[in-house]
């Protein structure tokens, strides 16, 4: 996978604005007793690509799924795009439709073909037609070069290809913000090189980004900020130059010793 | 490197190839089941053939066609006590196949509700729903039937009941329906001049209702717009059937039951033979298709749906496009196998004298006629038939929905 | 047939015997479970004329819709219970019915307070009726001829009819009027029921073997016809035993096996008639302590008493 | 590159510990929350659910609690019921406890020969405990083997030579199969196997036992005629007959209809279309009434054996079904491992392919099970005495006469133990079958 | 994976006697109307050890699958060990137990501990009493040094574990043939090397052997013969170094070309 970012990466489009994306703020979460996310604040630009670090059970997939609300929070705020997430299902109508989500397990749809996959959303939460939702469809899945797969079922693909269609099918909804819970962690190694790619090319055109991987060459070279995650904590985060070469904390010392020793 | 062995000569054909030869071994071990089939049918067939001899009858199926002399109570088709045996089977076959048509129909919404309910985040109602399920499907089916018998005989007013100054039941619905320990008796239509008409814009907003649905679908995929179905169907079906009938006058009457003689007469009677083996064959395969949805629905993993919230499809959108479809797939099969036992277990309406193919053709005809081979024989045949038939429905609907793999 | 049915069962050892699953008088289990009743002693009377022994039957309990089959496919060597004789029935269905223990008729009992004195006046009514019957047939023709109209409630068996009549699941319960009696006897107030006046049909009851098999046709008919002798010639189980010491009336000691061969002919043993009497007793004891005027069923003899009595109980002369 | 104002770089100075949830997240007070009242939906349901439970509850639990367990007739129970509560709608088990005997044994059971079938069910007991937990020790098994030819004896009765002949017949074809295994093929060996035994169990056999019966009388008991069995008993002995012997015949249907021989599969489907196309009901009645037609003239046929037949095969179909749903869920590299370790068709079936598919089937066996297990009520309609006879004649009783719910319930109670005894017994040998290799 | 082969291997014992083990003469199959193998001539002698090789589809599997009739063929003549493979059973039951084979996917029996996977066969096609079986089979586990796992179930072991399991459980039969298919290929790099391993060592021990495989470097260092295989024809085959360094055939070239190049 080292293969996949060893090409030239041109970050000169990769600018981060003044805009605020995403502001998280004093968020607590628990499960039961269970204090899974304690206290985070995270303010996230657009056009930022922030990677997602942490041991297992650190509570990243619930950070992250807090975003778009298929957790909820108990305590503190969380603000996408200018608009608070609270039970209101207006609200989080439209913070769903404005956020996208990759799953470690893709979660297609097998009963629909690729190109169903991506105009489904489209059709019924955007109320697109038909007709524009499958062009828009086909120019996604052009971009994840599979457009020739348009007709299959997910079944017939490989892995990396539905890992593909997945992008292509939250990018069909237009989302300002796309959160990737460990898209490549079900693939096999040539399979993820084959997303990764997708996904650098997102961030070179300015997608504001969430990704929790554990893929360290992909966050050296296309996030411009790492977060590492400890407890239900964000223990540190930093530039990923100074976060890989230089951590301050003894958790992330610990951590990416051990990710980077083996 | 050495030539090569001497190659084994061939010997020709040896008695030991039979056995040890894969070539051959099949084909005897196929002759030895054959044989061994034919022979035991033979034997059958040989067997019958003296005993029938020795009682002097022969296989002869001239019955069919003579008086039957009996009376059935619920007759779907015209049949009286003159008609022929022919026909009290096709009567018999009819409430067979109307007992379990709605048997089928009143288990599933039982099943699927209670199916749904099991996996509701309520607690009472899901444990409400386990109760159901077990106590309904761990209690052999004739039981319910009997005890649900006995107790529509027994816990219900008799028609007297219903009878002089004081009496000790009463009628339900506006005096409209009689519930009683024989039956229950509903209103019936009656059918006026120019009920024709309203029957006629029934049936065609039946088929406005398709023309529509296929338009808001059209017009759904070529603008994004969704239309209120549910509230235009729903007013597409009545209003114009209910305008049609109030302005001809309403030419559709209701015949009320009413108490006159023995019996409430007038409208429909649903006997109770009929209600008891209905209720406790749906409520009992309610109980297995519950287990089904249920285990339909959770076949389905999370996954399917958190990534349809992520997309931004409500619930209830979730569950039309992305849940359904797929739960339907590994629900529809074991459902109809469902189907199938509830059709064969509406035999069991011997418990409760209700009169169907079994209690005609495999009953009294055969009692009377005295040609049980004949009446035994025809009755598995139909049986049969109709398994076949729901079974085969079910391998159609099976191949047309295989998820596409690789 | 190649294996007479005397033969098999001798070499079985016991007499299978349909009987009724459970007409109080009639048939049916008494509190320890065995079979008692005017039927089950016909049954009894063949056991006892072949293994000069009585209780060496098996019962099998058929209801009126499998009966037949039952017979037919040799599941019971014989039939008593109360099988109306009749055409079809001894030609068509191949039966041979070997005489008439119980002359009867239907009738219809229907509780008192519905206020009907007379079955013309049944029009509408629900009847409760065994499916596979004479009754069953009778009842569609009598209604049909009479103009009127019924609402029949199947039922498979005696007790079931009995339970839906006393539910209210029908306002008339029609069979033969002896069951009827019977059915009556056993009701917890009996009173609260009346049998309508109109006999509506012949029911000549009688025991029944499969046809095609004449000596054991013959061996059942001569067991019933000994009982019904016997009380025309006073033979009881009472006096038997002495009376077949010898007797000056030569018809009795051919029935006893005095004189003559008469049960060698049957294939049985020469006191076989004298077993029945010894072990069942005769027709008239069997009736009075069955179904008689001091039984709970309480029937008088009338059509089945003695012919010498006015009634048309009728031995062939032992000769 | 990012130079914008943000901080980027942070680093928490001290780990935050646990804190409790927020009111309302924990507790009773949060899990009746969501559990109960989320939503007005939600809460309508469970308001009508507790009416319901209330109602139900409310008009049975007086009923069944309030009843009366002695007395001799409904009338007795009645007027105990009027002086105790001053009206009559409580139950009245008094039934059952005067009626048991009925209901357990049967009618015609003879009273003085309970005995046997007590023996008789302490004995499957222990005969099926070893079947169902391997932790009890092997030997036991011994009792599971010799287990249906005591149970014959003890029901049935007369001296112990016919099962012990019978018994016999399988030994012999143990140890036919033994010597013939050493020289030939083993399916070749199952057929000569099966040859000796039909062949004691037909020719020899049959004047063995009976010449034994009048030599050497051992251990007589009482003969009992299976129409005299009823009750509960038959429906235990027809269960457990049935499913013994419903599981070998369908593995073999299944083998069947799996194998590529045209003429077997073709059988073999018919066969199991055919059983499962038409009502068990219709089986019976062929059982019960016709099928002397199709045996010799003068053949004898036990009732109750012929019963245990039919529903065997009844059930042997649908097994075979179960059974090749698992056969088709094993990789076909199991198969071909086997035969390229040399183990013959048999062997293999019997040491990889079966102990595998049938652990994956055990659910869909032992629903076949307790599917059998219910069917045996179906016994009433040929007129055998079963539990539901009783409950009719007691019904039809002067005595009991109107009695209705009492018998059911406790009928029903019967049945509902035994088949959530055994889908829970399945439960857990999956979930145990489950964590044992892994 | 080259690392497996980086050790010294002791070739001495690897004599190859002139006694032949298989002959197959002009061996033709069909699947359906599909020809597989076309006219296969192949010789191999007592002690050989041949590598298989070839592209996807070209036969491999299918030719040495007919030599323990797992498959069956239809023309020509297989003889192994003096018996002619022909559709007698006993012919066939003799040639099984004295030729071993594992798979890709080890085909191990989940629902038998390793121990009675490797006795089962003994025990019921030799007739072996249960304890010297058992001796056996701890000699053969002792030998892929995985003695100490004999009492657990196959789900329990690593992938590699499994293949040398796979391959004890063939050795308890004591055969005379190996034949392996691609008996690495499912594995991760570390437990290949393990399972190459001992392969090595029962060549050493001088077990005739076939085995299809693209390990390329356990080819050159083990094998006295690589049979270069497409299109249902054996191509070319020769001694490992003359069949890397100097292939005569064009299709060869081009194979080795992209299995060394990649
Ligand atoms: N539905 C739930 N109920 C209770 N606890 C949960 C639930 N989901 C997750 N948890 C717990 O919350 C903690 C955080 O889980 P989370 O999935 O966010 O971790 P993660 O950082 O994504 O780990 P991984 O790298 O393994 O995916 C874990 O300890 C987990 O056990
Ligand atoms: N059962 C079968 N029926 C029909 N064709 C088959 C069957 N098994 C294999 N084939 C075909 O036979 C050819 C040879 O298959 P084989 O498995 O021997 O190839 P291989 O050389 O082992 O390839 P690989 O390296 O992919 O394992 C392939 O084209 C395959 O598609
Ligand atoms: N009720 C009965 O079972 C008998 C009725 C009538 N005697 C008949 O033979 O048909
Ligand atoms: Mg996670
Ligand atoms: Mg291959």
């Amino acid at each position: 996978m080292s293969q996949a970012i060893e090409r030239e990466i041109d970050r000169s489009h990769m600018t981060v604005s003044d805009e605020v994306a995403i502001q998280i703020s004093n968020m607590n979460k628990w499960y039961g007793e269970f204090h899974v996310l304690r206290d985070i604040n995270l303010t996230v630009n657009r056009g930022e690509r922030i990677v997602i670090a942490g041991p297992s059970g650190s509570g990243k997939s619930t950070m992250i799924r807090c975003i778009n609300r298929l957790e909820e929070h108990q305590q503190g705020k969380i603000i996408v795009d200018g608009t608070e997430l609270t039970s209101d299902l207006k609200n989080i109508d439209k913070i769903r439709s404005e956020v996208g989500m990759c799953f470690q397990h893709f979660n297609l749809f097998p009963h629909l073909t690729i190109l169903e996959n991506c105009t489904l959303a489209p059709m019924w939460v955007r109320k697109i037609p038909k007709r524009e939702a499958e062009e828009t469809a086909m120019h996604f899945l052009e971009k994840v070069k599979i457009p020739d797969q348009a007709h299959k079922y997910p079944g017939m693909l490989s892995g990396g290809q539905q890992q593909r269609v997945a992008i292509a099918r939250s990018l069909c909804m237009k989302p300002r913000i796309m959160l990737f819970d460990e898209p490549t962690s079900a693939l096999d190694p040539e399979m993820i090189k084959e997303v990764l790619d997708t996904m650098i090319e997102l961030a070179e055109e300015g997608m504001t980004m969430l990704c929790v991987t554990h893929e360290m060459g992909f966050a050296r070279q296309v996030a411009n900020r790492v977060i590492f995650m400890d407890q239900g904590q964000i223990v540190e985060q930093n530039e990923p130059e100074e976060f890989f070469n230089n951590p301050k904390s003894e958790r992330t010392k610990l951590f990416l010793s051990q990710i980077l020793g083996h | 490197m050495t030539t090569a062995i001497d190659t084994p000569q061939d010997q020709g054909f040896r008695l030991s190839q039979l056995i040890y030869d894969t070539r051959y071994r099949s084909i005897t071990i196929q002759v030895i089941a054959m044989l061994a089939f034919m022979f035991i049918a033979a034997f059958l067939v040989r067997n019958t053939i003296t005993n029938l001899a020795n009682l002097g009858k022969e296989i002869d199926f001239g019955f069919l066609f003579n008086p039957a002399n009996y009376d059935i109570n619920q007759r779907l088709i015209e049949y009286d006590s003159t008609s022929t045996n022919l026909r009290a089977a096709m009567v018999g076959l009819l409430n067979t196949l109307l007992v379990a048509f709605m048997g089928c129909i009143l288990a599933t919404v039982v099943g699927v509700v209670a199916g749904v309910l099991r996996l509701s985040k309520n607690w009472l109602i899901s444990k409400l729903m386990t109760v159901y399920v077990e106590t309904f499907r761990n209690i052999p089916v004739v039981i319910w039937i009997i005890a649900t018998m006995a107790v529509l005989s027994e816990a219900l007013p008799q028609p007297r009941a219903f009878r002089g100054e004081t009496p000790s039941a009463s009628m339900w619905l506006w005096d409209s329906v009689a519930v009683t320990n024989r039956g229950t008796y509903i209103p019936a239509p009656v059918w006026g001049p120019g009920s024709v008409f309203v029957v006629l814009v029934f049936l065609l907003s039946l088929l406005a209702i398709w023309a529509f649905n296929r338009y808001a679908h059209r017009r759904f995929e070529a603008t994004g717009q969704i239309l209120p179905k549910f509230w235009i169907n729903l007013a597409i079906l009545f209003v114009p059937t209910l305008l049609v009938f109030f302005l001809l006058g309403r030419p559709i009457g209701l015949d009320l039951p009413a108490l006159k003689g023995f019996n409430f007469q007038g409208g429909t009677m649903l006997r109770n033979p009929m209600l008891a083996l209905w209720l406790a064959l749906s409520f009992y395969t309610g109980a297995f298709i519950a287990e089904i949805v249920r285990s339909g629905i959770l076949a389905i993993s999370k996954g399917q749906s958190e990534a349809a919230f992520a997309l931004g499809l409500r619930p209830s959108r979730t569950m039309n496009l992305v849940i359904l479809p797929q739960a339907l797939r590994v629900i529809i099969p074991p459902l109809i196998s469902q189907f199938l036992n509830l059709t064969k277990n509406s035999s069991l309406a011997l418990a409760v004298g209700y009169q169907d193919l079994r209690a005609t053709l495999g009953g009294t005809t055969m009692n009377n006629t005295g040609r049980e081979l004949e009446c035994m024989l025809l009755m598995m045949l139909i049986y049969l038939v109709v398994s076949l038939f729901i079974s085969s429905g079910m391998n159609i609907y099976n191949k047309s929905v295989k998820l596409k793999e690789r | 047939q190649d294996s007479s049915t005397l033969a098999a069962v001798k070499e079985r050892g016991v007499l299978k015997c349909g009987v009724n699953p459970g007409t109080p008088g009639f048939a049916a289990p008494d509190a320890s479970g065995k079979f008692v009743g005017f039927d089950v002693d016909v049954c009894r009377a063949v056991a006892a004329a072949i293994f000069g022994d009585s209780e060496a039957v098996e019962y099998t309990p058929l209801t009126s819709a499998v009966r037949f089959t039952a017979l037919a496919s040799g599941e019971v060597d014989m039939l008593a219970r109360n099988t109306t004789w009749t055409f079809s029935r001894d030609v068509d269905l191949k039966n041979t019915f070997v005489g008439v223990n119980y002359y009867d008729g239907q009738g219809f009992m229907v509780p008192k307070d519905l206020g009907v004195s007379s079955a013309k006046e049944l029009s509408g009514a629900t009847v409760c009726i065994e499916t596979g019957t004479t009754t069953e047939l009778n009842l569609a023709d009598y209604f049909r001829v009479n103009n009127m109209d019924y609402e029949p409630v199947p039922v498979e068996s005696f007790t079931e009819a009995q339970n839906q009549f006393l539910a209210g699941a029908c306002d008339v319960y029609t069979t033969d009027a002896s069951a009827l009696a019977a059915s009556r006897a056993s009701f917890e107030n009996p009173e609260g029921y009346v049998v309508l006046p109109e006999i509506i049909s012949k029911e000549p009851l009688g025991p029944l073997v499969r046809h095609g098999d004449d000596n054991w046709g013959d061996v059942v008919r001569w067991s019933l016809n000994a009982m019904i002798a016997a009380e025309e010639y006073g033979v009881t189980s009472a006096n038997a035993a002495e009376l077949a010491k010898g007797t000056d009336n030569p018809e009795i000691n051919r029935l006893l096996g005095v004189e003559g061969e008469l049960g060698a002919m049957l294939g049985l043993d020469n006191a076989w008639a004298l077993n029945i009497l010894t072990q069942v007793g005769n027709y008239g004891e069997s009736f009075e302590k069955n179904i008689g005027e001091n039984t709970p069923v309480g029937l008088a003899r009338g059509l089945n008493a003695q012919w010498t009595e006015g009634g048309l109980i009728y031995s062939p002369p032992f000769r | 590159m990012s130079s914008q104002n943000t901080p980027l770089a942070y680093v928490r100075k001290e780990m935050l510990e646990q804190q409790p949830a927020p009111r309302g997240q924990v507790g009773v007070a949060k899990w009746m929350r969501e559990n109960l009242f989320s939503g007005w939906f939600n809460t309508a349901l469970t308001l009508v659910s507790i009416y319901v439970i209330y109602s139900l509850l409310k008009a049975v639990l007086p009923w069944a609690f309030g009843g009366v367990w002695t007395a001799d007739s409904l009338q007795e129970c009645r007027t105990i019921l009027n002086d105790l509560h001053g009206n009559t709608h409580y139950a009245c088990w008094a039934v059952i406890n005067e009626r048991w005997n009925q209901i357990v044994y049967g009618t015609f059971f003879p009273s003085s020969e309970y005995w046997r079938t007590h023996i008789a069910f302490v004995l499957l007991i222990l005969a099926i405990l070893p079947v169902l937990f391997d932790a009890l020790p092997r030997k036991m098994l011994w009792i599971t083997a010799v287990y249906p030819f005591l149970m014959v004896w003890l029901i049935w009765g007369g001296t112990i030579w016919g099962p012990v002949s019978v018994a016999l017949g399988f030994v012999l074809a143990y140890m036919a199969s033994q010597f013939a295994g050493r020289s030939l093929g083993s399916g070749l060996t199952g057929l000569i196997a099966v040859a000796v035994a039909l062949i004691w169990w037909f020719f020899i056999g049959p004047s063995v036992t009976s010449g034994l019966n009048k030599v050497l009388p051992l251990l007589h008991l009482q003969e009992i005629q299976s129409r005299e069995l009823g009750g509960f008993v038959i429906c235990v002995i027809i269960g457990v007959s049935g499913i013994a012997l419903s599981l070998p015949i369908g593995i073999v249907l299944a083998l069947g209809r799996q194998s590529d021989l045209l003429i077997v599969k073709t059988i073999c489907v018919g066969f199991i279309e055919f059983i499962r196309g038409v009502p068990l009901i219709t089986l019976l009645f062929t059982a019960s009434l016709l099928l002397n037609y199709f045996l010799p003239p003068g053949t004898e046929f036990d009732l109750t054996l012929r019963v245990i037949v039919m529903v065997t095969l009844f059930s042997s179909a649908y097994m075979a079904e179960v059974i090749r749903g698992g056969l088709a869920a094993l990789p076909k590299g199991q198969y071909e491992a086997a035969d390229a370790l040399g183990l013959d068709y048999w062997k293999a079936q019997r040491l990889i392919i079966m102990p595998q598919a049938l652990k994956i089937s055990i659910p869909g066996i032992v629903n076949t099970f307790i599917g059998l297990f219910k069917d045996t009520t179906l016994v009433f309609f040929i007129g055998i005495f079963d539990m539901l006879a009783a409950a009719q004649a007691i019904r039809a009783n002067s005595a009991w006469n109107g009695i209705t719910w009492e018998l059911y319930i406790f009928i029903g109670l019967i049945f509902w133990i035994c088949c959530f005894a055994m889908s829970r017994y399945s439960q857990w040998l999956e979930r145990k079958l489950r964590t044992d290799h892994r």
